[in-house]
Order: structure tokens, then C-alpha cells, then sequence
């Protein structure tokens, strides 16, 4: 009860502190809206299904761009692990590619996808993917060796290994990756919506901000933060203690 | 009647009278079935990084061979590479020179008829006590349901029945060392490598599980390697008893128990062999103490 | 045979109305008939669209003159060609009502907004400002052009950061209306009969040679709809208002269409020599590289020219 | 030398691949450029300057934000981690704030700053602060108990608890922040280099793809990964690697 | 003579002849000054979180004083509390119910006046061995250079100073051991907590140390806690040793040993008043295999 009274009281005072300098009116409501006029946004959004079906679309290529990213990424993450050519040439690359904004990948997105839901995609995945190869990596060598020890000890080689030692052993570094991964492919969806126009939360963005919609754009950005939120409770923050408290991280009294 | 042997010396014995017999006679005669020793430690170093850059010669032409079903206690000063030789046995390092033959095969990789008990037990935390006890068996293949017999007798053994579910971290000192005895045991291997497994228990525990180990070491015929700083109870174990020297570890003299079994710790006899054995070590003791105060 | 079908790119913009109207009322498709199919795809900015075109995703499109001339260019002239016009001037000055500018000679020493680098309005203004004896900061004079995102130029009027921008509609229109601007020059005036162009048609050289026949149907149904919204505007804006609210999820307000409309024409006339001249000025201003290209080859108006004589209406040169 | 000479295998092969694909006209060279194409544009950008230009006014840039970065999101770490109060609230929302795409800061940052350097750092630092805050927050809290708990007994209190074991002890997850951190960072530089023309690589990339000059595109994305892998070898792995040595989590024979 | 007394009944202690003396009397007469003893638990309770959600009551009113510049031994079955005990009296858990009192003050933080050596070290990987004794000094405020001075000096006393630049990592499992000792006891506070801290080494270095601790002890008049599963070495350290029941932890029995100082190991009246104890002890543990084999 008390975490909660105490998030009201937070959000009431950002919404208290904004109200107010709409209130003062330094910069006039087209430039920053006033928090009523967001409701509205929201609200007719919500009327005319323009917003749910934005979510819809965009959840949808979410949870596909960022379900192959995780397969595809552990995947990778074991490759690299179990060779040691990948590890010291493709590993590299891996982590240069990954601060390659999204944007690199539009036209080789379009020239091998073409206009599809695959472009988009495509973006979303080269976006994500990595951070999860690479937490898997940083997992393996950060990980107290005494485990990989004990694991190997016991009969466990190659594949058993992974699966059984290293990768549990690793499993605080991955979620980090995973949750990382999460934000990556989150702002690459936006990237990825740009290829052309389609529904979604990133045309939504886009529209509001060629209009200089500013309701628009704050109302999806409100969108954005809560859906953010909400998965990071629901998905990440039960994963997280889950392992907290398997691993005795979380105070024993 | 104890058998002293050098090492380092002429490879003789001597006997209850004082007279001096060949080692490899003395070693061999108990057993005289097994040609070819169990394990075969042969002219073994281990050189440490450190931080410099520069590396430390931790064991030093480490000559040993165990033969099957022996049970060989290992003792020395603290930080003389008794746990390192056991990771050279069980396949974690590679020895910088030397081998590790086993049945006559070099050792390169872990394998499971080498298990190990880790000093600092290497329990799994994200896995439950009976969990951590069922690994071994898991990689080994044993079917489901034995695994969990096998699970429960072991955990039984050493009497953490009760904390099948917990996790690790919810246990105490003396019972994760527990479970990691529980974990080595479980898996039954040719070679049980044991660093101080009992130093955290509690006499009466300890006694218990000194009788249960030598039980299953008598009924099996497994071959046992044991660390321990406890030279009473090396004695108490063990066919026979190494000294290692203080940095670098070399083989200083291994002393043979015939004492019968079975054994107790307070047994007079023990007691007796046991303090012949201090002497020995405690001149090592003093070597290291010398030079750290020689600084 | 296969039902060919043709993927055409366009912008949900006020400066595409065939595309909007045409999309909305369903008038190509029945114009087409059985013969082919449209799929229409939308983007954003023409840089995409280009993009598109290339990589054989799309095979026609609305779109503006820069971004034909550097596909074109891009392309050594094998890419695309262009095939009608579309619509024709809606680019003005506008300046902020503080900025004390009231005549040619107060732009010295202002920050002036153009909406992108090279582009169409770009090249005007710095052709402008040489024409009256000004020359941007980088050319070494002391006007600060500055090419920026047209939502960003309006935050900027309100933030009385920018004095003046030289914007498409439908920016220019608010600008003026939530900008607290006013018009300074109406791009239209600096040309001939008042007609500069604004967006046109084009087409990838492969298609146009493997569907010549389907390419002259849409040319057909092209300037049969510029006719008809001509002819019924009232209507026209509905439509065309109605699919930008479809694509983008936002309608433009009444006053911004109606005045933007005033500010620029419906045409099918590519007015190619408007291309030309501003290709001129963008070299002179050093953006089309070292040596002025050949544009001769970009135009191909057998197609509409074959159009127009069914129907009996002027050619084009 | 080992591991050079495979990574000149390597790179070598994915030369010839693109190579031979060049070769086989597969796409139109505007569509996919050769590289010895992408080799002359780079020639071209470094012999007139405008690439060391360009990668000059970018790493400044990067410096500057990055640095914002790494200290303010170190003080909302610890502010976080002492704060239980912030950690219930403002916690949750850094971590939605993670996921908002860069072009959401955008229009704030003109609306805020106007057009000049700061608006393009506040965008770096929008991007990237976050995730230092969260790594610290998330080595925090899996980091063993052990350590805060000798700390603690052994004297160490609030600043001293925080500065001399729970920051070191959470190390090798901050490190993973800051390692996302910059890639974040470098990600959002692009970003804010479309707000206005500046000298700048973002500038460069997007001046590549409005003139849909993929030759220029391929260049700077070299670029980028180069100065990406540079970055990671000379900084990120240095500091991999001596935590791994002193945590002891390199072989040791 | 050894007092034993009873804690769960009468408050009495049973002198040479068996006579019933009152505890308190027995208690503080050895030392009238102290008033308000040094470290008073009172009624101390601590309940364990466990997977399920419950709570698991490792201890259960604990009522025990100690006195300023006593030597206080626990010992007990594995897993009965002991570790927990010293966790609630450095501060680091809080008591389910009860309360601390040092000086009579409620303890509710950490403090360097109570240092502890843990069971597990928890030594700090990312400092030099060095840097690790120095820690509790340099929160401490103390000046560098008389720092380092006394890291030297703690470190020669664990037989470590040509190991100052080591990092953990390098250390054998004794070493590491002495580490902690040495950084515990570098911080001098006035009371120190040991959770086994000599349960890794070797028989001669422990000899050594049980030595150089009783020496330090004597010479600073520091109140010590001594947490062992070794019922001689309790007894051959402690002014009284305190023998804890097996889940709930209790107080069981106290024994106050007053046998003349310096003790021996080995000595046959130490050897005698641990076998009396380990009687005691061994019902516990007793209790707690039938507790677990009854299941
Ligand atoms: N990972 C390592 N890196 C560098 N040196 C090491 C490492 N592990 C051990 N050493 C050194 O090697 C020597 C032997 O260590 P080892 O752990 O084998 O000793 P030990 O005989 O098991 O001692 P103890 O009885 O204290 O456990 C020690 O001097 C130690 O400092
Ligand atoms: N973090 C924890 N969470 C849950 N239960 C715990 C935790 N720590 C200890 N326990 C339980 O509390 C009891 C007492 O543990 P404690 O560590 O105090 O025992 P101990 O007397 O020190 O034993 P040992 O001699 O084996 O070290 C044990 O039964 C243990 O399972
Ligand atoms: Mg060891
Ligand atoms: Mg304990």
C-alpha cells in the first residue's frame, strides 16, 4: 500500500508542477500543452480506436522483432561462446554494429524486404538482437569461475555446460540484456515505422510531429512510458526477483 | 606398524624394525593386483600467474601413483597446493609440465569418474539442495526416478533430509559443506577428490561421516584422494599419508597406515601416528613461518 | 496472365491531392479496371521513397523535384523517369511580425529557415538572397540560413529564435496563423505565369518499359482526377482531408487547408523548365556537385502527350 | 598475433563476399555500392577534410554528452540507491524514460535549448544517462550480500559504504551500463544531429540519405563502426579486463 | 573447577562439590567493576524468511550477558544459529523481537566497535590483500601511514606479508582465512565477533594463533566472541563457553572455565572439561539426527 501512495503523491506532483507552468503560460499551449489538453489527446485517441489500434500493430511487431531477438540472440551468444574463431572476429563486429543507430539499416531493410511488415522487423531485430548476444558474452566472462569448475567437475561438457551452468551462472547479466534489449527494439520500432507509413505508435509519433501536434506527441509519449512501465513490472521486475531471491540477493529477515 | 618413506630420498622403507625395504615393494605388495596404478601423477608442476605478470611455481615434479581402491590422505601447510593438485587430478588445470594418467590414459578433460569437492563447496545458487545433490547424476544420465532415490539417501547421509527445497544461500557454513559432500557423493565415482570437506562440522558430525565415508569407501572400492589440515584425521582415513613441502609444493614424505580398521580419531595408535606425522610437517610449518619472517 | 500490379508511393501531404483523393474515392483503381492493380504505400519523406524505387519496392510515385533530380542523378539516369506533373507552386516567405523585417535589405543579420539542405526552398531562398546582394553566412555574407525541420522552424517562431523561413504548405499557412507571421513573398510571384513546380509523377525506368500500357491508364485516370478536382474543390479538400486523417490519424484544421489551397494549383503540366532553372540555381549554390548533370534525359512525356491528344488538349514541349 | 591474423581472415572474407556479390550485379550499384566505391568515398572524405571534421565536432560532442552522462546518471544512482522514497517513484519512471525513442526528445530539446549545441547534448544525454542510472541500480541489487555486509560491519557508512564497496562491488554490471550507455549515446548523437545542420557525422549520414548517395551512407557507417570498435577495444575491453584480472575471473595458469 | 549452569532452569551454578551457587554471583565476581555488562542480549528472537513465505525461527530468546574483556565460546550443531547470533550482535539483521545492548545502549547499526570475522571471509575481490586489511582502518579514519604500518604488522601475524599485493582470487583457502582474521583484527575494536575463523588451518598455524590471540586478548582487555564447531578449542580459549540447542537455537547450558592461563590444546584438563561439553553438545546433535531421520 505504501509504494503506491507514494507513487500517487510523486506523479501528482509532476502533474501539479506542469499544470502550473501551463498555468504561468511561458510558452504558449501549442508549444507545451497543458496536462488537460493531453487527457483530451488521449481521450479522443481512445475514441476513435486510433490509439488502441496504433498499440495493437506495434505490440504485435514488439513482440515478434523482439521474440526473434532473444532466440536469435542466445543463439548467437552460444555460437560465439563455444568457438573461439566467432568470439575473437564476429564479437567484435557485434558490438561496433551495435551503435549503428537504426536509421543505417532502413535501406538495406527496403532493398532486401522490400515494403513489408519484414522491413520493419528487420530493423527492430538489428536493433535488439545484439544487446542480448553481448549480454550473454559479458555473463560468461564476468561469471566467478568457480561454477563453470564445479559444472565441468560434475560431468557436465558443451552443451550441458551452457545450459546447465553457464547460462543459469550468467542469468543476472541476461536479464540486463533482455531488459536492455527491450529499449533497443522499442526505439528501433519507431525507426522501423518510418519506413513507410503504417500503423502504429511510431506513425502516431511522426504524424504528431510533422503536424507540431504537441498533444499528439506528449499523448504518445505517455503511451510509450506506460506501456514501458508496464512491462518492465509485469516481465522484467518479477524475473528479476525471481532471481533475487533464488540467489539470496534480497534481505533474509 | 607406520611406513615411513622420503621421497625426496632413497626410495625405501622403513619397517617396524628399522630396516629399510624398497618402496615400490611396499606400495605395490598390499594390492598386487593392479599393474597399472589407478592414477599415475607423473613428474607434475603448476606455475600460477601473477599479478606482475611473472608466474609462481605452485607444485613442483609432483611423482605419486595411487593404486585402486586406496585411500590416500594428502596433507601440508596452508597455501603449499594441495587444493591445485587436486584440480590438476580432476582435469581443471593443465599442469604446466607432467601428466595425470589415469588407468594409463593421460587425463586432459573433467570426466565424471573424477569427482570433486571443492573447498569452497562451488554450490550452484540458483538451484535448490536437492537440485544441486541430483546435478551430477542429471549429466551423467541416470534416470529420473533413481536419480531422486539417490538424492533422497545422499541427503539423508548427511542429514539435511529436511532442506531438500531451501536454496543455498539459506543454508549455513556447515550445511552447504554438507551438500556439496552429498553432491560428490551422489554422482558414485571411480576417483572421490575431497578438499577439507569436514573442516566446517562439528566433531560429532564429522565422526559420523568419517564412519560413513570409510563404509561406502569399503563397500565400493572407490579411491579416494583427501585433503585435510587435520593430520589426525588423515590418519585416522587414509592408507597412507602425503606430506607435501612449503612452497613449492614437492612430494616430502608419504607414510603408509596399517593401523586396523576400524579406526577412531581418539585411538591411542592414531593419536600416536599422527603426532610421528606433525613433526614432519610442523619443520615445514616452520620453513614457511621462516620465510616470512626472513622478509 | 497475372494481374500486374503497380505499387505507387505517395505522401499523405496536402501536396499530393491525385494520390489522396484518388486513394479515397477509388479512382484509379476503376480506371485500371482488370487490367492491373494499385497498392498504394505511403512514406514519409522523399529520400525513403527514392530509396524504395531503387531497390524495386515500389514502381511509382508522387513525389518533389529534389528528390527526382538525385535519384535520377544517383542513378546515371537509369533509375527513374519523370512522367506528368503534379501540383504547381505553395512555397512562400514567410516572416515572423516582431522581426522588424519589412523589406528585402532587413534581412541582413536574420535567421532565415529553409527545410532541408539543397532542397527545392533552399535553393530559392539563397538564389533570392544573391538576387537582392545578400549571400548566406557559409557563403560568407551575414545571413544565417538555416535548413531545419519545418515543425521545429514554427517552436522556433514562437521562441522568436527565427525570423523568417521559406516553407511549403501546408507550413507557410501555419506559420502565419500559430507562428504570429506574415507573408512576405509568395514564391509564385518570382516566376513566369506563376507556376513553378511543387510535386510530379514519376516512374522506374523498368516498369515504364515492361508496362508502358499500364503506365498510360494511370496517365489517363491521372488527368481525368487533376480535371475533376478543378473542377470540384469544395469536394476535393474533403477528400483529400478525410485520407490524410486515415493515414496520419490527424485532419488539417479548415482554415490551414483552405488557405493553403489558395496557394497552390492542381496541374498534370510537369513544367519542366521550372526543374531546369532550379537545377540551375541549386548548382550555382554548389549542391549538385562539380559539374552540372544532365538532366535532358529525365523526363519522358510520350506517354502523357499520347494522353492528351486523345483528349484533345495541348501537348507538351 | 593469433587472433590478428584471424580477423584478417575475417574481415578479408566478407570483403570478397560483398565483393563477388558486386560482381554479380545482383542490385544496381546505386542500390548496393561496391567497395572499392566505399573505399573511394572515404578516400574522398578524408582528402577534403570533411570526414576529420565531421569525426571531430562528433566525438566532442559524444565526449561532452557521454560525460554529462556518466556523472549525472552516477549522482541519480546514488541518489536512487540512498533514497527509498526516489527509488519507489522515480525509478520506475527513468526506466520507461529509457525506452522513449531519441526523436521524442526532439521537439523538447529545440522547445528547451533553442538551436544550438546544448539541444544535441541534451538528446545524447536523454539517450544514454539512463542506462547508467539502471546498471547501477541493477548491480546493486545483485551484487552478493557478503560485501555491503563486511562493509557495513568494517565501519563503512552511507558515502563510504556507497563509494568503497557498493560501487566497486557492482562494477562489472556498471561497466556493462556504461559500455550501453555509450552505445546508446552514440545512437541518440545521430538523433540530435537532425535537429539543425551542424558539422557533424550524423550530418554526414543524413545529408548520404537525403541525397540518396548510399556510397556516402556505407562510408560513414564504416566510419562509425570503426570509431565504435576502437572505442570498445581501447576503453570497454581495458576495463573488461582488469576487473576480470583482479576478480580473478581469467584462467590462472 | 568448571561451572556449568543451566539456563532454561534454575539460574544456579553447580561448583566442584555440586553444591547449587546463584548464577549472577558466579557471573560477575570475577570481575566486580563491570555494572552494565558489555554486551547484553536480551530475549533475542530471529525468524528466517524461507521459499515458501514463512518464517523459520533460527533463534529463540536468547538471554546472555557478557562481561567487558570476557572470552566468550558458543558452539553448537551445525546450522543451530550461531552465525545468526553474531549477525544480530554486529547489527547486520535486525532481532524479530529482543534487543542488543552494548553499554547498554541498543545496538540497531553496524559499528567498528563490533568487528567480525565471517564465516565465509567476505573479503573484497576488487582490493589487493593489502588494501582488504586496510579497509576497516581507513573507514576508521586512522592516518596512512600508521595504516600501513599496522597492516604490515597484522599481516606478519597471520604469516602473510610476502602476500600484500595479492588479490583474492590468488590466495588458498587457509590464506584467505588468515586475510580476514588479519583485517579483523587490524581494526582493534572493543569486541570482536569470530564465526569460525580458524576452522581452515592447519593444526600448528591454529596453535600459533590461538597463541597470538590470547596474547592480544590479555594485552587489550577486548571482549571476544568466539563462534567454533571445536568444543577443546573453546575451551581452550574462552572464559565461558555457551552451548546453543538445535532448532530453535537456545541457550542450553553455560560453562564457566576457569582453568589457569595459558591453556594448551592438548593439555589432558582441557582435553577432560571438552569432554564434559561435548557430552552436552552431543544431545543436540543427537536431537537433530532424530529429527531428521524421523521424518
Ligand atoms: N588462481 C590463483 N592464481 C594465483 N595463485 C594462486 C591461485 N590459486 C592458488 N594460488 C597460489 O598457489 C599456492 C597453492 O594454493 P592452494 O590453493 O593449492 O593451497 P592449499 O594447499 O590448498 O592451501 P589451503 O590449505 O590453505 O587451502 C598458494 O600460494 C596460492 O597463493
Ligand atoms: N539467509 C537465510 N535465509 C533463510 N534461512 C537461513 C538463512 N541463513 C541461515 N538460515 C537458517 O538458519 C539456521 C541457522 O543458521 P546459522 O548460519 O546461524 O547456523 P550456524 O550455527 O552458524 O551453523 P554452522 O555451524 O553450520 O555455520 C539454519 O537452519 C539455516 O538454514
Ligand atoms: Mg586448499
Ligand atoms: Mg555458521
Amino acid at each position: 500500500m505504501k509504494p503506491i501512495a507514494r507513487q500517487v503523491i510523486f506523479y501528482g506532483v509532476i502533474f501539479g508542477l506542469w499544470s502550473l507552468i501551463c498555468k504561468l503560460h511561458i510558452w504558449p499551449p501549442y508549444v507545451l500543452p497543458a496536462p488537460w489538453a493531453i487527457v483530451e489527446a488521449l481521450w479522443a485517441g481512445f475514441q476513435d480506436h486510433s490509439f488502441p489500434i496504433a498499440i495493437l500493430a506495434s505490440m504485435r511487431r514488439m513482440l515478434i522483432g523482439y521474440g526473434i531477438s532473444v532466440v536469435l540472440g542466445t543463439f548467437l551468444g552460444i555460437v560465439l561462446a563455444s568457438n573461439r574463431f566467432f568470439e575473437q572476429t564476429v564479437s567484435g563486429l557485434l558490438v561496433s554494429l551495435q551503435s549503428l543507430p537504426s536509421i543505417c539499416w532502413l535501406p538495406l531493410a527496403v532493398l532486401w524486404f522490400g515494403l513489408s511488415e519484414n522491413a520493419i522487423l528487420f530493423v527492430i531485430v538489428m536493433g535488439s538482437l545484439l544487446s542480448v548476444t553481448i549480454s550473454m558474452e559479458t555473463g560468461r566472462k564476468q561469471m566467478p569461475k568457480i561454477y563453470s569448475m564445479a559444472g565441468r567437475n560434475l560431468g557436465a561438457r558443451k552443451w550441458n555446460l551452457f545450459y546447465h551452468v553457464l547460462l543459469p551462472a550468467s542469468m543476472p547479466y541476461i536479464v540486463t540484456g533482455l531488459k536492455q534489449g527491450w529499449a533497443f527494439a522499442w526505439r528501433s520500432l519507431f525507426a522501423g515505422e518510418m519506413i513507410y507509413v503504417t500503423l502504429g505508435l511510431g506513425q502516431q509519433l511522426n504524424a504528431g510531429r510533422d503536424l507540431n501536434d504537441m498533444n499528439l506527441v506528449i499523448a504518445v509519449m505517455i503511451l510509450i512510458i506506460a506501456i514501458g512501465t508496464t512491462v518492465d513490472r509485469l516481465l522484467f521486475r518479477t524475473i528479476e526477483k525471481r532471481l533475487q531471491m533464488k540467489w539470496g540477493l534480497l534481505s533474509a529477515t | 606398524m607406520t611406513l615411513t618413506l622420503n621421497a625426496t630420498e632413497d626410495p625405501t622403507v622403513l619397517d617396524e624394525n628399522g630396516n629399510r625395504i624398497p618402496v615400490g615393494a611396499a606400495l605395490v605388495s598390499p594390492d598386487a593386483e593392479s599393474a597399472t596404478p589407478k592414477l599415475w601423477l607423473q613428474n607434475l608442476s603448476l606455475k600460477y600467474k601473477t599479478t606482475g605478470g611473472e608466474r609462481m611455481l605452485a607444485l613442483d615434479s609432483i611423482d605419486l601413483k595411487v593404486r585402486a581402491g586406496e585411500f590416500l590422505c594428502i596433507v601440508g601447510p596452508s597455501g603449499c597446493g594441495k587444493s591445485t593438485l587436486l584440480f590438476l587430478i580432476a582435469g581443471l588445470h593443465e599442469p604446466t609440465s607432467g601428466a595425470v594418467l589415469m588407468d594409463g590414459k593421460k587425463v586432459i578433460h573433467t570426466g565424471t569418474d573424477r569427482i570433486m569437492i571443492f573447498q569452497e563447496h562451488g554450490l550452484f545458487p540458483w538451484l535448490t539442495v536437492e537440485e544441486n545433490v541430483e546435478f551430477g547424476l542429471k549429466m551423467k544420465g541416470v534416470e529420473k526416478k533413481l536419480r531422486r532415490e539417490r538424492v533422497r539417501e545422499y541427503l539423508n547421509l548427511v542429514h539435511l533430509g529436511k532442506f531438500q527445497k531451501s536454496y543455498i544461500h539459506q543454508l549455513s557454513g556447515g550445511m552447504k559443506q554438507r551438500v556439496a559432500i552429498a553432491r560428490a557423493l551422489a554422482t558414485e565415482p571411480d576417483v572421490l577428490l575431497m578438499d577439507e570437506p569436514f573442516a566446517a562440522l562439528d566433531a560429532q558430525t564429522r565422526d559420523l561421516l568419517h564412519d560413513e565415508l570409510e563404509r561406502i569407501w569399503a563397500e565400493t572400492g572407490r579411491t579416494i584422494i583427501f585433503v585435510t589440515h587435520n593430520v589426525r584425521e588423515a590418519v585416522r582415513l587414509g592408507d597412507r599419508v602425503a606430506v607435501l613441502t612449503f612452497r613449492p609444493g614437492r612430494l616430502k614424505r608419504e607414510y603408509l597406515i596399517d593401523l586396523p580398521r576400524p579406526r577412531h580419531l581418539e585411538d591411542t595408535a592414531v593419536a600416536g601416528t599422527a603426532r610421528d606425522i606433525l613433526g614432519d610437517l610442523r619443520e615445514e610449518i616452520n620453513k614457511s613461518l621462516a620465510v616470512e619472517y626472513q622478509q | 496472365a497475372a494481374q500486374t500490379v503497380v505499387r505507387i508511393g505517395a505522401f499523405p501531404n496536402i501536396t499530393h491531392p491525385q494520390a489522396m483523393v484518388g486513394k479515397s474515392n477509388g479512382w484509379y483503381d476503376k480506371a485500371l479496371g482488370s487490367s492491373a492493380k494499385i497498392d498504394w504505400k505511403s512514406f514519409n519523406a522523399g529520400p525513403a521513397a527514392i530509396e524504395a524505387l531503387f531497390s524495386g519496392a515500389i514502381d511509382m510515385a508522387y513525389i518533389g523535384p529534389n528528390p527526382a533530380i538525385t535519384g535520377y542523378v544517383r542513378s546515371h539516369g537509369e533509375a527513374l523517369r519523370i512522367v506528368a506533373g503534379a501540383t504547381s507552386g505553395g512555397a512562400s516567405l514567410v516572416v515572423r511580425n516582431d522581426s522588424g523585417i519589412n523589406k528585402p535589405e532587413d534581412f541582413h543579420g536574420k535567421k532565415v529557415g529553409s527545410p532541408q539542405m539543397g532542397n527545392t526552398q533552399d535553393v530559392a531562398l539563397r538564389a533570392w538572397l544573391k538576387a537582392h546582394g545578400m549571400k548566406s553566412l557559409d557563403k560568407g555574407g551575414d545571413v544565417t540560413v538555416l535548413p531545419l525541420a519545418n515543425p521545429d522552424q514554427l517552436t522556433l517562431f514562437v521562441k522568436k529564435e527565427l525570423d523568417a523561413a521559406w516553407a511549403p504548405e501546408p507550413w507557410a499557412t501555419r506559420l502565419i496563423k500559430e507562428g504570429n507571421g506574415h507573408l512576405f513573398l509568395d514564391e509564385r510571384d518570382l516566376w513566369p505565369k506563376g507556376a513553378f513546380i511543387t510535386a510530379h509523377l514519376i516512374v522506374s525506368t523498368k516498369f515504364l518499359k515492361e508496362h508502358p500500357d499500364v503506365v498510360k491508364n494511370f496517365l489517363r485516370a491521372h488527368v481525368e482526377l487533376t480535371d475533376w478536382i478543378n473542377g470540384h474543390l469544395p469536394e476535393a479538400k474533403k477528400a483529400l482531408n478525410g485520407q490524410i486523417q486515415k493515414e496520419t490519424g490527424k485532419a488539417l484544421s479548415t482554415g490551414v487547408l483552405d488557405d493553403a489551397f489558395g496557394r497552390f494549383q492542381v496541374t498534370y503540366d510537369p513544367l519542366r523548365s521550372t526543374l531546369l532553372t532550379s537545377a540551375r540555381s541549386a548548382f550555382d549554390a554548389g549542391f549538385l556537385g562539380k559539374q552540372m548533370p544532365d538532366l535532358s534525359g529525365m523526363y519522358d512525356l510520350t506517354l502523357l502527350n499520347q494522353v492528351l491528344a486523345e483528349k484533345k488538349k495541348r501537348v507538351i514541349q
